[in-house]
């Protein structure tokens, strides 16, 4: 581990909802370690458990026992946590998402992940392409 | 998640739920929902005041038990989320499609139909 | 991952105190999902704390410059959590360690740790040579 | 870890601990209580009832503090620790030795030679 890297957590889970949770308490703690408050970290939560569950629904559609683990890193910087999830999955295009308005998206029940993602944190980002695999990049930082 | 089921009159039942409500909590709650509407609970309350957390698989469950319910000319409505589950329901637009009120009180006025009689003693 | 693997998480913390909390925080979630009580899981905090905080204190005698990362895995079973915590530092000879009474070691304001996980734990392993790093197992069973 | 300090009586001091104690938050709070005893105050009280976790940094630092104060014909007491706190100090065998009690009035009967009079308002 290079000094650069002094500052990250690096984690990996099975591609299991029953260990989300274990996910979301790390993150609460990176999150307090940066400095972010109640509310941001909330919001952290929330937003990680979206990316890793879209690993767990989506990335491997030939079932789960093809699922590989999940890769989440934690970049802690002071007053901003950087999340990062990540799969060797199937891969999307983010352009090609839907455009639906939530309300509609609401009554597919689905749909909202990523929505959620952008509304709760400072930035996102997803790098992803079919075949090869997706990274989304989290962003949360404290209020002034 | 635990949950706690008690009759809201004849066609009604109260859900309290505690603990969680994710990808891995929420597949068993939305057969516990269906169950109950199958049954006759055409109206449903969800006491959330005890959810430390939910995320967009929660909100699923609960938009796929409130058509449910309407496709029986009933309805749902969420009491008392604490701020991080209300949060979610804001941000996603859904608080009023689900009727997120805060007291038992007024959740019933918002389920029309509900038989208000048979429940004033709970 | 291997199949075999579907019950474990893994963890890389740097060799930083402030990464401690952010440990037993997923350490929490991991025991709760083995299904421990509150007070095993108080335990299991404490014991993988000491090991963590060890390898910061004596892994990397050089200073902390050269401290490597901390490798933390999880093995969840149903009533039962395993801890592995790993370093690549200098190592000992866990037969070796001064045998003194908890009285005395007390009141040396040290030598505690390795005691306090023998004493939380149901198993405690220790495979460490001079050289070849360390590895600590940490083992927690649900009371019946 | 925050900390608060109040007097107790002329060479006494109550420290309340806020959070949790280890390797990280545990060096500034020796500190901290090495200098209270240098400064005088060689009765120190640690009240421990919001501390929410400790581990054996935690347990030198307050056995190094118990030591400083001894050399001074004084002494330290510890108030009111939540269970898993508890615990470490039972299982560490330091219950005794650190003089671990659940009340301010309890720990002032085991701080021989503390001034009571000029605590007795706290
Ligand atoms: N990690 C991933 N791997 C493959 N596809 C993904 C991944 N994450 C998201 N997607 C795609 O993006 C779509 C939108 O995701 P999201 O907004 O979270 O809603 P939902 O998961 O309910 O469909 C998914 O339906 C899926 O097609
Ligand atoms: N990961 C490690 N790498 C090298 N030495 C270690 C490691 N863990 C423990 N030790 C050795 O074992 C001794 C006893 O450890 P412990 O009981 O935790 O007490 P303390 O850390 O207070 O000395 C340490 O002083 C150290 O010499």
């Amino acid at each position: 581990m290079s000094s650069l890297e002094r500052d990250t957590v690096e984690m990996r889970i099975p591609c299991e909802p029953r260990f989300l949770s274990v996910v979301r308490l790390a993150v609460s703690g990176a999150a307090a370690r940066a400095g972010l408050g109640i509310s941001e970290v909330d919001d952290l939560k929330v937003a990680t458990s979206e990316a890793c569950t879209n690993v767990i629904e989506h990335a491997y559609p030939e079932g789960s026992a093809a699922c590989g683990p999940i890769g989440i890193r934690m970049v802690v910087r002071e007053g901003e946590l950087r999340v990062e999830v990540e799969d060797q999955g199937v891969g999307f295009d983010p352009k090609r998402l839907p455009k639906v308005e939530p309300e509609e998206r609401v009554m597919e029940e689905g749909g909202l992940g990523i929505y959620l993602m952008h509304n709760l944190m400072d930035e996102v980002k997803i790098e992803s392409a079919p075949g090869s695999g997706t990274k989304v990049v989290l962003v949360k930082r404290a209020a002034r | 998640m635990k949950t706690k089921k008690t009759p809201l009159g004849s066609e009604g039942a109260l859900f309290a739920l505690y603990g969680e409500l994710d990808a891995f909590t929420g597949p068993p709650l939305r057969e516990e929902l269906g169950e109950a509407v199958e049954q006759g609970a055409r109206f449903l309350v969800l006491d959330m005041s005890q959810v430390e957390y939910m995320d967009s698989v929660g909100l699923g469950i609960i938009v796929g038990a409130v058509k449910r319910t309407r496709e029986q000319q009933g309805n749902l409505a969420v009491v008392g989320p604490q701020a991080n589950v209300l949060r979610v329901f804001e941000v996603s637009g859904t608080k009023d499609l689900l009727n997120v009120v805060r007291t038992l009180e007024e959740a019933k006025g918002r389920l029309k139909g509900l038989q208000i009689d048979d429940v004033e003693g709970q």
